[in-house]
């Protein structure tokens, strides 16, 4: 345990590192980052069958008990967190193979990818919540770079936006960190959980939860904080948004739920109700903003605010079946937006542009990349069987079990709006007669078979899609079972350490 | 001193927001700088303040003992500004960039990612 | 100019002993203030005022290696000595200590070594950094 | 069963490649599959007739309690048989009719798909699983209105149908899941147990709704219906299949199906009866108005999906009988006449019924199917349309309510049916010839084979006694058990065996019809006045909503992603401080601020703070980009100071060459950058203050009151305890970072190589204009630099 905890973490640093001290050695560089997130996945789809198996894992680092050292524990949110974002490193590192240009990777292109991954399984794994701050940053820095790496003038633009915001988000985040630590002086979480809710202070602790909640909701970009993703997303190479929109602000989900399954659990009352209207206009304002762009990858930006909105309300919701439903989405969401971007690559490659306007014909054309783009896209749409439909499903069927028939009325009319944005894409990329060639934007009419660097990895994300959601069995199972886990934080805090227990269970008897 | 330093955050903090509520991306850079500096002194505090009394453990002694400030938050302000640093060295030269090719300084002037007739 | 010659020259006098005087706030780190981090920046403001007075390549060539391949070593060293530990079957991170003091430095474990990549990083980053600005300018 | 139901899918899969080999005779060799089905349906017959109903179960999402789970009866057997039965005749004519079209092995995919998800729709007993193909259908339904993609006409239809249909589905999935957790189970079969306790309780209402509204819009009821003609852009045979013969059935079938369940209330009763009622009117008053021959099937096609909801709405056992006998004629008789009018838009590409006339010499095998397809759709005796007619009149006239007025408003409908059958049947195939832009030939085999098939069934089933008497007992019969969840004996006749009201009202209809039939151009003339009510009518209801929706979309987004990065933290910054601010009133924090001291405080304490608050003053009024450099200098190494007088030796120092090397940094960056411009109004930097007063104060606020509370740090005592004697250290905070939290410095230092690597790369990439993405269309502002440093007022921009 002490060695397989840990080595989500140390892989993608050790592959960082090598890389940067292989940084003039091109090929080495790729051949070394495939191995790298090829055995980050295999790594952590192992840790997610242990922790299935046996239970919550945790290890204190240097062997200081907690609270007193860093804890890194792997409960079986983390532990999905962590396969999905094996997942998308080794499919975005292959596809970045193809795609990426040479400059970029002759200036830390690579390195940086993973320390990004670094940073995003540190996120999900840490149970410190400074050592959280910790990991965002370098999860951050590193997508800052990602973000204006290459400097045009769209990524500088986009990419001052993105980094300002993300900084005030840090900047609560750690102001409220300072805080939680003046109130309870405490920072491992399993133990921050057992004093808040001992705290005789619990109107100043529902105030730090929600400058939590600002903090993480910006990330996670929830309504009305998201402006910086869709200011932002579409800047960058396509393997550099993917990896974005996929697992990015998935980690900002992952932290709303943590800290408010596992912290701040006082007055659900309270808290989850605010979640809940957020969740509803975050659904609603991204979905509208989806419908007034004419731009593929504008278009997925703000369908990721949109669909953040579902997750939130999965937390919002607060029952065993809707934080399952969350947990699914987010598993269904990471693969296929993911996908959806590395598809809006292949077009951009063969057209040289996103605008809907100047696209066209491409399904006369390419029709099993027309089919590569339905899966995911209908599948985001929420159309059965694919994997989105059982995760707006659960979500709603959890809505409809707690009588919250606004937001199920909300989430309903959003999910319309979703299959009607995604057929807008269909018919103008893939079903319109191409237009008129445009000569500011290059075309090349290569065969798919030239592409295989592109196709692939979509391929097998689509494939994904559809076992997700035709052998969807075992994901709900182990989504139910997480949101068991999420829901009875008295097992995570036996698995950091069972003494931090005594106070509760002297309160209980 | 606790209350006085206490007034210092917050009105580093109004320094700092105002700043970046500013159209000019240097401005910004100050005010991030600002925001930062607020943050620590706000954790410094937080952690109640000790005149003198560093916590380092004398050459005889095995443990800390007597009134001594705390050293976890200055721990983590160590590691939060050094953070601070290396984002903020990023975000200069960004801005840097940013001013070189848009020519502008005026954040109005920076508008074209966000606008969908785009 | 003859204001700078006379630095230049200081300077280059002053690089060995500024190096050994980062070496000594990097080794103390542990018992008295200091560190790696400031042991580090010292080295780091000693190239870089060298910098300023002589050319940049005269600099690298002192230097001997890239301050990008310092960032890396740095972190290689801090990552290795961390994970030694996994090989005793003892959680990422836990100290391992050498038990007899040494000379000057000190009881050696890896703490101190791990404290060692953070002074190699720092003066790598802040090297390029300042490589970078200066060759921009 | 299950294989049978995804063999569709599976065979779908394949027909791209089947297609490579088989090509035009690739219709002949899919239809085995369908044809296969059908056979393997007919199986059932006995069993359902005589026995009980067949459940096959297999397990999908046990943790949900979604099953793939079927159930036949003889109402999904009765649909299961049109579907596969009609299925095979459009594959081969399907074959046929786009024989010449590159994307033919497309058509054969969608199709086969469609046909599977229909057959899942209909035998299904999960009410999730049913969902799950219905939304399938819904979907291929698009792909297929879609099939002739680069018209634009195409693509909105097919969106519409999809929203349309996708929407009602949507409320239609809220109807299941709350009928489900009403009625304490998904299968359907089981709930059937349930139906008075669902009918009693206070969701009946909603549920009831939700799920008509998806059967609604799915059936095309008035005012849903539009998109049905909409969705005659589709090639002929998908028309003929999906949007006559099965998929607008599924509404149908959703409502017979429930029926026990949801049915024999009141409510039921007004809203299915009524809106079923009113589309079969309204239908079939525009079908007449048409001159389109797609158009008119399609309205007339509405229209007898009214009638068939309104019989199911009145639920008596004649009514659901006559349900059943109508649902198969005209099954027989749409599917027929739409694949004769794709034949002869395919031969003569002409489809206007004006520009048609005497086909039956060219043409003579779909002129006789049309021929006996209309006369079945005319209710003429000997047709299995008879049969229909007279059950159809027998219920309304038994109904509960208004008998006469519905019996009244049926007559009419059938009135206007007759005139609508011979304007797709008499007019385009008798009287003087008229030419068409292609020459007129007979159509191949393939498309000949299913007109001829349905017409001359709806014969047979009118005209032989004994295979009326068979079908009414084997199939009508065990589909209205099924319908009214108890056995019914069916027994049906050729003809009536006395004259009586309802041969009489069928004797007015046919006169009636003939009549409208002869005046009908006279007639539109004169009711040509009304029309200008359909120009307010449901279709421009979606139009609205459709453009309202994205003035909104594009409003708000106007008024939200405004790319001014001032207004985003604005926002940002008003978010904080009202959660957190109200949070703090609310909850009752604030009354610990009485537990706040005088502070106290020596003098050079007292002169550092000054010099801070000074600095920050400097850096907020200063013109000079360097001055306020310097400011933030200050303000940080009075920071630094105050870490000194505080303990904290190690953060001093860390501060102050942090804060040296960021003033480096800065002035080597910002020196060539000019001087501030000051862009804002007076106003607008007196409310930046204000909101950036707010934030500083909820700050303040916080510390205030944590201050005032006493600490007890759970961590310290253990550091202070363990940091030489366990880590080995005297430096206590040093042992923290290297030891106690080693990781954060870990993450620290990479944090301090990524913006390195970050600040080199952006310095130094400068990527070669070869991009293909051009700069973005703005335009470019004057430069504003200015060389000097002296502080003029400045130009005040906005």
């Amino acid at each position: 345990m002490n060695v397989l905890l840990v080595s989500p973490l140390i892989i993608p640093f050790i592959t960082g590192i090598i890389l940067i001290l292989m940084w003039k050695n091109r090929p080495a560089q790729r051949a070394i980052s495939i191995v790298g997130s090829a055995a980050l996945f295999i790594v952590s789809i192992i840790l997610l069958l242990t922790v299935w198996e046996e239970g919550i894992q945790a290890v204190q680092i240097g062997g200081w008990p907690a609270p007193y050292g860093i804890t890194l524990v792997a409960d079986l949110l983390s532990a999905i967190m962590i396969v999905l974002a094996g997942l998308m490193a080794i499919s975005v590192a292959f596809y970045s193979l193809a795609s990426m240009d040479s400059e970029r990777e002759a200036f830390g292109y690579h390195p940086l990818f993973h320390i990004l991954m670094m940073g995003i399984c540190g996120s999900f794994l840490t149970g410190d919540l400074f050592n959280l701050y910790v990991w965002f940053e370098v999860m951050l820095i590193s997508s800052f770079v990602l973000v204006a790496l290459g400097g045009e003038r769209a990524q500088l633009e986009g990419g001052i936006k993105y980094v300002t915001l993300n900084l005030i988000s840090s900047a609560i985040f750690l102001a409220a960190v300072g805080l939680i630590y003046g109130l309870v002086g405490t920072l491992n979480m399993a133990d921050l959980s057992v004093q808040l809710r001992e705290s005789d202070q619990p109107g100043i602790v529902l105030t730090l939860a929600m400058l939590f909640l600002i903090a993480f909701g910006l990330k996670a970009a929830v309504f009305p904080l998201y402006f910086w993703l869709p200011a932002s997303y579409h800047t960058p190479p396509v393997a550099v948004s993917a990896i974005f929109s996929g697992l990015l602000t998935k980690v900002g989900v992952y932290t709303l739920i943590r800290v408010f399954t596992l912290l701040f659990i006082i007055d659900p009352a309270y808290t989850h109700t605010i979640l809940l209207v957020i969740a509803g206009f975050t659904m609603l304002s991204g979905v509208l903003g989806a419908a007034a762009q004419n731009e593929f990858r504008r278009i997925l930006s703000f369908h990721i605010v949109s669909q953040i909105g579902y997750m939130v309300m999965g937390l919002a919701l607060y029952t065993p079946l809707a934080i399952a439903g969350a947990v699914f989405y987010i598993t269904h969401h990471i693969v296929v937006k993911t996908n959806l971007f590395l598809v809006s690559g292949v077009v951009h490659r063969l057209r040289g542009t996103y605008q809907l306007k100047k696209l066209g014909g491409i399904y006369q054309l390419y029709p099993l990349l027309g089919v590569l783009f339905l899966i995911p896209a209908f599948s985001l749409a929420g159309i059965p069987p694919l994997s989105g439909f059982w995760a707006k499903f659960v979500l709603i069927r959890a809505g409809l079990e707690t009588n919250q028939y606004i937001i199920v009325v909300v989430a309903l009319i959003v999910s319309l709006l979703t299959i009607f944005s995604m057929t807008k894409i269909w018919a103008e990329v893939f079903w319109k007669a191409e237009p008129e060639p445009d000569p500011a934007y290059p075309r090349e009419d290569l065969s798919l078979g030239a592409l295989a660097g592109y196709v692939l990895p979509i391929a097998a994300l689509a494939a994904v899609t559809i076992v997700i959601g035709l052998f969807s069995e075992p994901f709900v199972r182990l989504a139910i079972d997480a949101a068991e886990q999420l829901l009875d934080p008295n097992q995570y805090i036996h698995a950091v350490r069972p003494e931090l227990l005594e106070g509760i269970v002297q309160a209980q008897n | 001193m606790e209350v006085i330093l206490a007034f210092v955050v917050g009105a580093l903090y109004t320094a700092g927001f105002y700043m970046i509520l500013r159209r000019s991306i240097v401005k910004l850079i100050l005010g991030l700088g600002l925001l930062g500096h607020a943050a620590n002194l706000m954790i410094f505090t937080i952690g109640r303040l000790t005149r003198g009394s560093p916590p380092i453990i004398g050459h005889e002694a095995e443990t800390l003992v007597g009134p001594f400030a705390d050293p976890l938050p200055q721990a983590l302000i160590l590691t939060a500004i050094v953070i601070g640093f290396g984002v903020q060295a990023f975000a200069i030269v960004l801005v840097k960039r940013a001013y070189e090719t848009v020519n502008t300084e005026d954040f109005d002037q920076m508008r074209s990612t966000d606008l969908h007739e785009a | 100019m003859q204001f700078s010659v006379i630095l230049s020259t200081a300077i280059r006098y002053m690089l060995p002993l500024m190096l050994i005087f980062s070496v000594f706030i990097l080794l103390r780190g542990h018992n008295e203030p200091g560190g790696g981090f400031i042991g580090g920046l010292v080295a780091a403001a000693a190239f870089a005022l060298y910098s300023f007075t002589s050319n940049l390549d005269e600099v690298r060539r002192a230097l001997r290696v890239e301050p990008r391949t310092l960032i890396g070593s740095g972190l290689l060293v801090a990552v290795s000595s961390a994970s030694l530990s996994l090989f005793f079957g003892l959680p990422f991170m836990t100290g391992l200590w050498y038990d007899e003091p040494l000379p000057v430095i000190g009881k050696v474990g890896t703490p101190f070594i791990f404290d060692v990549g953070v002074y190699l990083v720092v003066i790598g980053v802040t090297l390029l950094i300042v490589f970078s600005l200066t060759e921009e300018e | 069963m299950l294989l049978a139901v995804l063999s569709g899918f599976i065979l779908a899969i394949l027909a791209p490649w089947l297609y490579k080999v088989g090509r035009g005779a690739t219709g002949w060799i899919l239809a085995f599959l369908p044809l296969g089905l059908f056979v393997y349906f007919v199986g059932f017959i006995e069993p359902v007739a005589h026995g009980e109903p067949v459940t096959f179960t297999y397990a999908w999402i046990p943790s949900l309690s979604i099953n793939l789970s079927f159930y036949v009866d003889g109402l999904s057997l009765l649909f299961a048989l049109i579907i596969s039965g009609v299925g095979t005749l459009i594959v081969i004519y399907g074959g046929g009719y786009l024989a010449h079209d590159k994307n033919v092995a497309r058509f054969f995919v969608y199709i086969l798909m469609f046909m599977a998800s229909m057959l899942g729709v209909v035998l299904s007993n999960n009410l999730m699983s049913l969902f799950v193909f219905w939304e399938l259908t819904s979907v291929t339904s698009y792909l297929l209105i879609g099939y002739y993609h680069e018209k634009p006409e195409s693509r909105f239809a097919a969106l519409q149908a999809m929203l349309v249909t996708g929407g009602g589905g949507l409320a239609m999935m809220a109807g299941f899941v709350m009928l489900a957790l009403v009625g304490g189970s998904w299968e359907i079969s089981t709930l059937f147990e349930q139906g008075e306790l669902i009918q009693n309780h206070a969701q009946y209402l909603p549920i009831l709704l939700l799920v008509l509204l998806g059967a609604f819009t799915k059936s095309a009821q008035f005012p849903f219906h539009f998109w049905l003609p909409g969705a005659m852009a589709a090639p002929a045979p998908v028309s003929a299949y999906l949007h006559s013969a099965t998929m607008v059935k599924a509404g149908v079938y959703l409502v017979a199906r429930l029926s026990p369940i949801l049915g024999h209330t009141e409510t039921w009763l007004y809203i299915v009866t009524g809106f079923g009622t009113v589309t079969m009117f309204i239908a079939a008053y525009i079908a007449w108005q048409q001159t389109d021959l797609k158009r008119i099937l399609a309205y007339s096609t509405v229209s007898a999906l009214g009638i068939l909801m309104m019989l199911l709405g009145l639920g008596e056992h004649v009514a659901v009988e006559a349900a059943m006998v109508f649902l198969v004629v005209h099954s027989m008789y749409k599917g027929s006449l739409f694949m004769i009018a794709g034949a002869v838009d395919h031969e003569t590409g002409q489809r206007h019924i004006t520009g048609l006339g005497g086909l039956i010499k060219s043409m003579p095998f779909s002129g006789v199917a049309a021929v006996l397809a209309a006369a079945s759709m005319s209710g003429l005796p000997l047709f299995l349309g008879f049969i229909g007619k007279e059950l159809i009149y027998e219920s309304t006239l038994e109904s509960h309510i208004y008998p006469l007025a519905l019996t009244g408003i049926a007559v009419l409908t059938n009135v206007l049916t007759i005139t609508a059958a011979g304007m797709v049947s008499i007019k385009p195939f008798f009287g003087q010839e008229i030419k068409t832009p292609k020459h007129a030939h007979e159509a191949p085999w393939s498309m000949r084979v299913g007109p001829l098939t349905l017409a001359s069934l709806g014969v047979i089933l009118g005209a032989v006694p004994f295979a009326a008497e068979e079908f009414g007992a084997l199939l009508v019969g065990p589909a209205a058990s099924g319908i009214l969840n108890e056995a019914l004996e069916v027994h049906l006749h050729i003809l009536p065996s006395a004259i009586n009201n309802i041969v009489m009202l069928s004797v007015v209809t046919v006169l009636g019809g003939i009549g409208v039939y002869a005046v009908r151009g006279l007639l539109g003339k004169v009711v040509a006045p009304l029309n200008a009510v359909s120009a307010v009518g449901p279709e421009k209801w979606y139009q609205w909503t459709l453009d309202g929706m994205m003035a909104s979309a594009k409003w708000q987004t106007h008024i939200l992603q405004s790319g001014y990065l001032r207004y985003y933290l604005i926002i940002t910054i008003l978010t904080t401080v009202g959660l957190a601010g109200s949070t703090l009133i609310l909850q009752g924090a604030l009354q610990n601020l009485s537990a706040i001291t005088m502070p106290e405080a020596q003098i050079h304490e007292i002169l550092i703070v000054v010099m801070i608050l000074c600095a920050i003053v400097l850096v907020l009024r200063t013109s000079s980009r360097l001055t306020a450099v310097a400011g933030l200098g200050v303000v940080g190494y009075g920071i630094a100071l105050l870490f000194v007088l505080f303990g904290a030796p190690d953060l001093a120092m860390t501060q102050f060459s942090i804060e040296t090397l960021s003033v480096i940094l800065l002035v080597l960056v910002l020196y060539r950058l000019p001087t501030f411009t000051n862009f804002s109004t007076r106003f607008e930097r007196a409310r930046d203050l204000v909101i950036s007063l707010m934030g500083g104060a909820l700050i303040t606020v916080l510390v205030l009151i944590e201050t005032a509370l006493p600490i007890n740090s759970r961590l310290t005592p253990y550091f202070a305890e363990n940091s030489y004697t366990l880590a080995k250290g005297h430096n206590v905070v040093n042992v923290i970072l290297v030891d106690f939290r080693g990781i954060d410095t870990m993450g620290e230092i990479t944090v301090l190589g990524m913006a390195a690597l970050g600040v080199y790369g952006l310095l130094k990439l400068r990527l070669a204009k070869k991009d293909k993405t051009p700069e973005p269309d703005v335009s470019k502002p004057e430069p504003i630099s200015k060389p000097t440093e002296t502080y003029t007022p400045m130009p005040v921009k906005e």
